[in-house]
């Protein structure tokens, strides 16, 4: 009974948003695929007019990511990810603080020796997911990615290997990368307040279009994401996955 | 001019920095905390103290509708700063009374901070959702219990995250319709929306904020919540939570959807902000009779939270200017009134370790403060005259009396609720205050220090978060119920600019100034 | 292009279908990173390269493997549905 | 020229499908694959109001001019749905440390009513 009321509402939910968004004035006002604010930001003429032709080698573009979503996520709408990376950061404090008095139990962790395989490939995916990670990160600015995929590909690496040698990530070498990697973002805008005049504006030159040191700003928050991100799942995964004895001393 | 970026920049910079103290609390993380907000309480009075001409900054160097932008005017910058008096208050009650915590939960605390400030000062929809979103994530985190079942947190969990989809759609069909995420800005372009568009984005994006506020048929959460929750996470729910609620969906309200004018009649009938006004006048009658019939102290706080939601809700759908200052009034007298209801339960509890407030009797025999400051409290929530909940409640009612058969409705149920909210609380006001059973209470009191969990360092200052935070949240319900043309003023001021009453309006002119832009199609204009 | 994304809303309607009504839960949770994982082809289709590698790693890799995580360390008995 | 028309629905039964998970069971693991669906819709939604039909992606590889209209998809959604997944992540997180706590809790993840009656700490 309860289902055949769960499939009447939901079905009609999804009947009524179908029918006011799809048919009718609504539907050729929202898949229109283009606004006002996306044109502004791939042309690059927010601050003002732009070059007439806008390409690879454009010199003294207000934004220098040749990829315009990477200008839109650092650089026009940075703020935005601040907090975004507050909310993973907030999300994974919580969940250990959720856990916190479970963890005081003391239980065992369920130990299991690696595998023969995973401890003689760990390395190699590890050498090949960093590698991967960080250039993603760090073409961020040219090529789609950056520095959220980079960061979690970090950590896969990262867990994998500590998993594979048997090891625990450091929790205070976790919140010791996470904490710098936060307040550099944080500091990040307040070296643009101290020179722009604004919070969180990009500094600096911006470079030639499409070249790998365009956009410097751009590249640094990208790597302090990455690395953020990474600790932050490391994190994430150390809490969610093992039950320790805090009465036993981390490891330094 | 940027200063009020601290607001936001310092709480999170010192979120991110305080894990490196270590994970288990020590005098040094409760300290930085706690002077961290204070500092940043001392930032806000020192502000405040000037004059504030309203003014808006510009984040990353982005001109108005394209970047974002924060808008900053007293009203808002008193709004941080009572959140930031409101937390120290929370923060250090919860060091010196409650369990001990790890530090990721000063941590949350400044994340909250920082969330509040943005949701208050923001002048873009989805920069709003995105501190929204980190305000949930932390309240659910703080107010996860650490024994006992978690099941109030869950259902705050998710109604929160099915109204977060349903706000992040709303914003995602506003988007894709005006092409535009300022809130000012779409404000403009509003009337151009086709009708659909308008309804849908309108509705899903005010349900978002309907349950921040505890709205009825959205409060399910609430009660077992708060109950659940330490009392100083009460406060910062009751305080903060549904404060930045509140004001950011006033925003919203005001600037988008034109206090609701800009939408045609339901079926002809009655009107969006009749609707609103409807489930705001249920909320505060059924919250406020619901008190009358609760047993438990936390959930009967949760309730009346609810029931003064509901009257916000009512005054800022009204929409005329006397009751959307009433409705800033009542924001800020809940939130004190509150905060010390919650402090006197919070050191109930801790004596007593049940939540039924018929467990709490007699305890005022040996500490007359606590029946003092549950008065206090109870007077500024119902709004005895010279308390701020009197002003905000006049305010609205001089609201509502110009608006006719539904302002009319609206008082009398403002006056049942008044006196059924009164009566829940003076009985448990008297509970405190009468003898109890001694020989059955005898036990209790003895392992009144030990239960409390973290013991403070000396005998002697065991109480002084609970008198220092009490007596604060006292200096400021009587500085506003005593002298409250400074807060009229300022409120009154923010209302006519949001509404655009004003000739020079600060939050319009920060767009129009690139309005030559957007009349073209796409086209740059020379 | 409209077959590809015929092709790619198909599995990624019938897995959330899947996810909701299969009483296995480990299944549901793999189901759901199925179900991410074509949102992340149909992303890709639609021209939102960024979108499609963060749905990829984040959405379809980080949050499926958060699921494994945490039901790693559910009780036996949490791990089935009692009530359906 | 279907896409929008599939796809749009695709999106929304993806939001619907998650109404339902959440309305027909009470197990919080199966709540939180139900979000974690609505949150998908959604993202699919977003994207596609910022597509059309032979626009470029819009990374800058070649000239263009910028004095007509510009040649790329609206590149706004893309970047509201990418930070829309990266706080999908941490709620995600958040809500399965809700769901263990639930299991020490209960021994079970139905979660019904709140039990009264007991022992509440500060």
């Amino acid at each position: 009974m309860n289902k055949l009321l769960a499939v009447f509402v939901s079905a009609g939910v999804v009947a009524l948003l179908g029918v006011f968004l799809l048919t009718g004035p609504a539907r050729d006002q929202l898949f229109s695929g283009r606004s006002e604010l996306g044109d502004a930001f791939s042309r690059r003429d927010v601050r003002g007019p732009a070059p007439d032709q806008v390409g690879p080698g454009s010199r003294g573009l207000e934004s220098a990511p040749a990829n315009t979503v990477t200008a839109i996520v650092l650089d026009y709408r940075g703020f935005d990810t601040l907090g975004e990376v507050t909310v993973l950061f907030a999300a994974v404090a919580g969940a250990g603080l959720v856990l916190f008095a479970r963890r005081r139990r003391g239980q065992a962790v369920s130990a299991r020796r690696p595998s023969l395989i995973l401890t003689a490939a760990a390395p190699w995916v590890f050498l090949f997911l960093f590698v991967v990670g960080f250039a993603i990160a760090l073409h961020g600015h040219l090529t789609p990615g950056g520095g959220f995929p980079g960061g979690a590909l970090l950590a896969a690496g990262l867990v994998l290997l500590l998993s594979a040698t048997g090891r625990e990530p450091s929790a205070r070498r976790l919140h010791l990368l996470e904490g710098l990697a936060g307040f550099s973002f944080v500091a990040v805008g307040v070296a643009g307040l101290v020179w722009k005049g604004s919070f969180l504006a990009h500094f600096g030159d911006s470079g030639v279009l499409g070249d790998f040191w365009s956009a410097p700003v751009t590249m640094l928050l990208y790597l302090i994401i990455a690395l953020k991100v990474s600790a932050e799942l490391a994190n994430a995964v150390r809490t969610l996955a093992h039950v320790e004895d805090p009465t036993t001393k981390e490891a330094p | 001019m940027s200063a009020a970026v601290a607001f936001i920049a310092a709480p999170l910079a010192a979120a991110f920095l305080l894990p490196l103290l270590g994970t288990r609390p020590t005098w040094g993380t409760r300290a930085a905390s706690l002077l961290t907000l204070g500092a940043l309480f001392a930032l806000g009075a020192w502000m405040l103290a000037g004059p504030v001409p309203p003014h808006v900054i510009v984040l990353g160097g982005w001109r108005a509708p394209f970047g974002i932008s924060l808008y900053v005017d007293a009203s808002s910058l008193m709004l941080v700063t009572l959140f930031e008096l409101l937390a120290l208050a929370a923060l250090w009650f919860q060091h010196q009374h409650g369990q001990e915590k790890p530090v990721s939960f000063d941590v949350l605390v400044l994340v909250l901070m920082a969330a509040g400030a943005g949701a208050v000062l923001t002048q873009d929809l989805f920069n709003l959702f995105v501190f929204l979103e980190i305000a949930t994530v932390a309240a659910l985190a703080l107010s996860a219990p650490q024994t006992g079942s978690p099941r109030g947190v869950i259902r705050y969990w998710l109604f929160s995250a099915v109204s977060g989809a349903a706000m992040l759609l709303g914003i995602a069909i506003l988007y894709s319709g005006a092409g535009t995420l300022n809130l000012v800005d779409l404000g403009a372009r509003w009337g151009r929306l086709a009708e659909p568009v308008r309804w849908l984005s309108g509705v899903l994006i005010l349900l978002g904020f309907l349950v921040k506020m505890e709205i009825m048929p959205f409060h399910g959460w609430a009660p077992a919540t708060y109950r659940r929750a330490p009392s100083s996470v009460g406060l910062l729910l009751s305080g903060v939570v549904t404060g930045l609620a509140a004001f950011s969906a006033w925003k919203f309200f005001a600037l988008v959807l034109r206090g609701g004018t800009s939408l045609p009649p339901v079926s002809g009938v009655f009107s969006f902000s009749q609707a609103l006004f409807g489930l705001g006048a249920l909320t505060l009658i059924l919250g406020a009779l619901a008190m009358l019939a609760e047993k438990d102290g936390k959930r009967l706080l949760a309730f009346s939270t609810i029931s003064q939601m509901g009257l916000v809700l009512m005054a800022l759908a009204l929409g005329n200017p006397r009751a959307v200052r009433g409705a800033l009034f009542l924001v800020f007298s809940h939130a004190l009134g509150k905060s010390l209801l919650f402090l006197v339960a919070g050191i109930a509890v801790s004596r007593t370790r049940r939540s039924e407030w018929g467990a709490w009797r007699g305890l005022g025999q040996s500490s007359r403060s606590l029946v003092w400051f549950w008065f206090l409290g109870t007077a500024t929530v119902v709004g005895l005259p010279l308390v701020p909940g009197f002003w905000g409640k006049l305010s609205f009612v001089g609201g509502a009396l110009g608006m006719g058969m539904w302002g009319k409705a609206g008082v009398a149920l403002l006056i049942a609720a008044t006196v059924a909210e009164s009566v829940a609380l003076l009985r448990v006001g008297h509970g405190l205050w009468e003898h109890a059973d001694l020989r059955k209470r005898s036990g209790d009191v003895d392992e009144t220090s030990a239960a409390a969990g973290a013991a403070p360092a000396c005998k002697a200052c065991a109480g002084v978060s609970y008198w220092a935070g009490a007596l604060a949240i006292s200096a400021g319900i009587l500085w506003m119920g005593l002298w409250p043309a400074t807060f009229t003023r300022a409120f009154a001021d923010t209302a006519a600019a949001y509404a655009g009453d004003q000739p020079v309006s600060v939050v319009r002119t920060s767009t129009d100034a690139f309005a030559p832009r957007r009349d073209g199609q796409g086209q740059v204009k020379p | 292009m409209t077959a590809l994304v015929l092709l790619v809303c198909i599995p990624l309607v019938v897995g959330a279908v899947a996810v909701v009504t299969v009483r296995d839960l480990l299944s549901a949770i793999l189901i759901e990173g199925v179900v991410s994982l074509s949102a992340a082809v149909l992303f890709l289709l639609l021209g939102a390269l960024d979108v499609a590698i963060t749905q990829a790693v984040v959405g379809c890799g980080l949050t499926t493997a958060v699921f494994l995580y945490s039901w790693r360390r559910l009780p036996e008995k949490a791990r089935e549905v009692t009530h359906e | 020229m279907n896409v929008v028309p599939i796809v749009a629905i695709s999106a929304l039964l993806l939001f619907g499908i998650g109404l339902y998970g959440l309305w027909s069971g009470r197990n919080v693991l199966r709540w939180i694959l139900a979000v974690g669906l609505m949150e998908t819709g959604i993202n699919v939604f977003l994207v596609l109001t910022g597509w059309r039909p032979g626009g470029a992606v819009p990374i800058i590889t070649g000239a263009f001019s910028t004095r007509g209209p510009s040649p790329f998809i609206d590149p706004v959604p893309s970047a509201l749905v990418l930070t829309s997944i990266v706080i999908g992540l941490g709620t995600t997180t958040l809500a399965l440390a809700l769901a263990v706590l639930h299991a020490r809790a209960h021994g079970d993840l139905e979660c019904g009513d709140d039990p009264e009656n007991a022992e509440v700490l500060e």
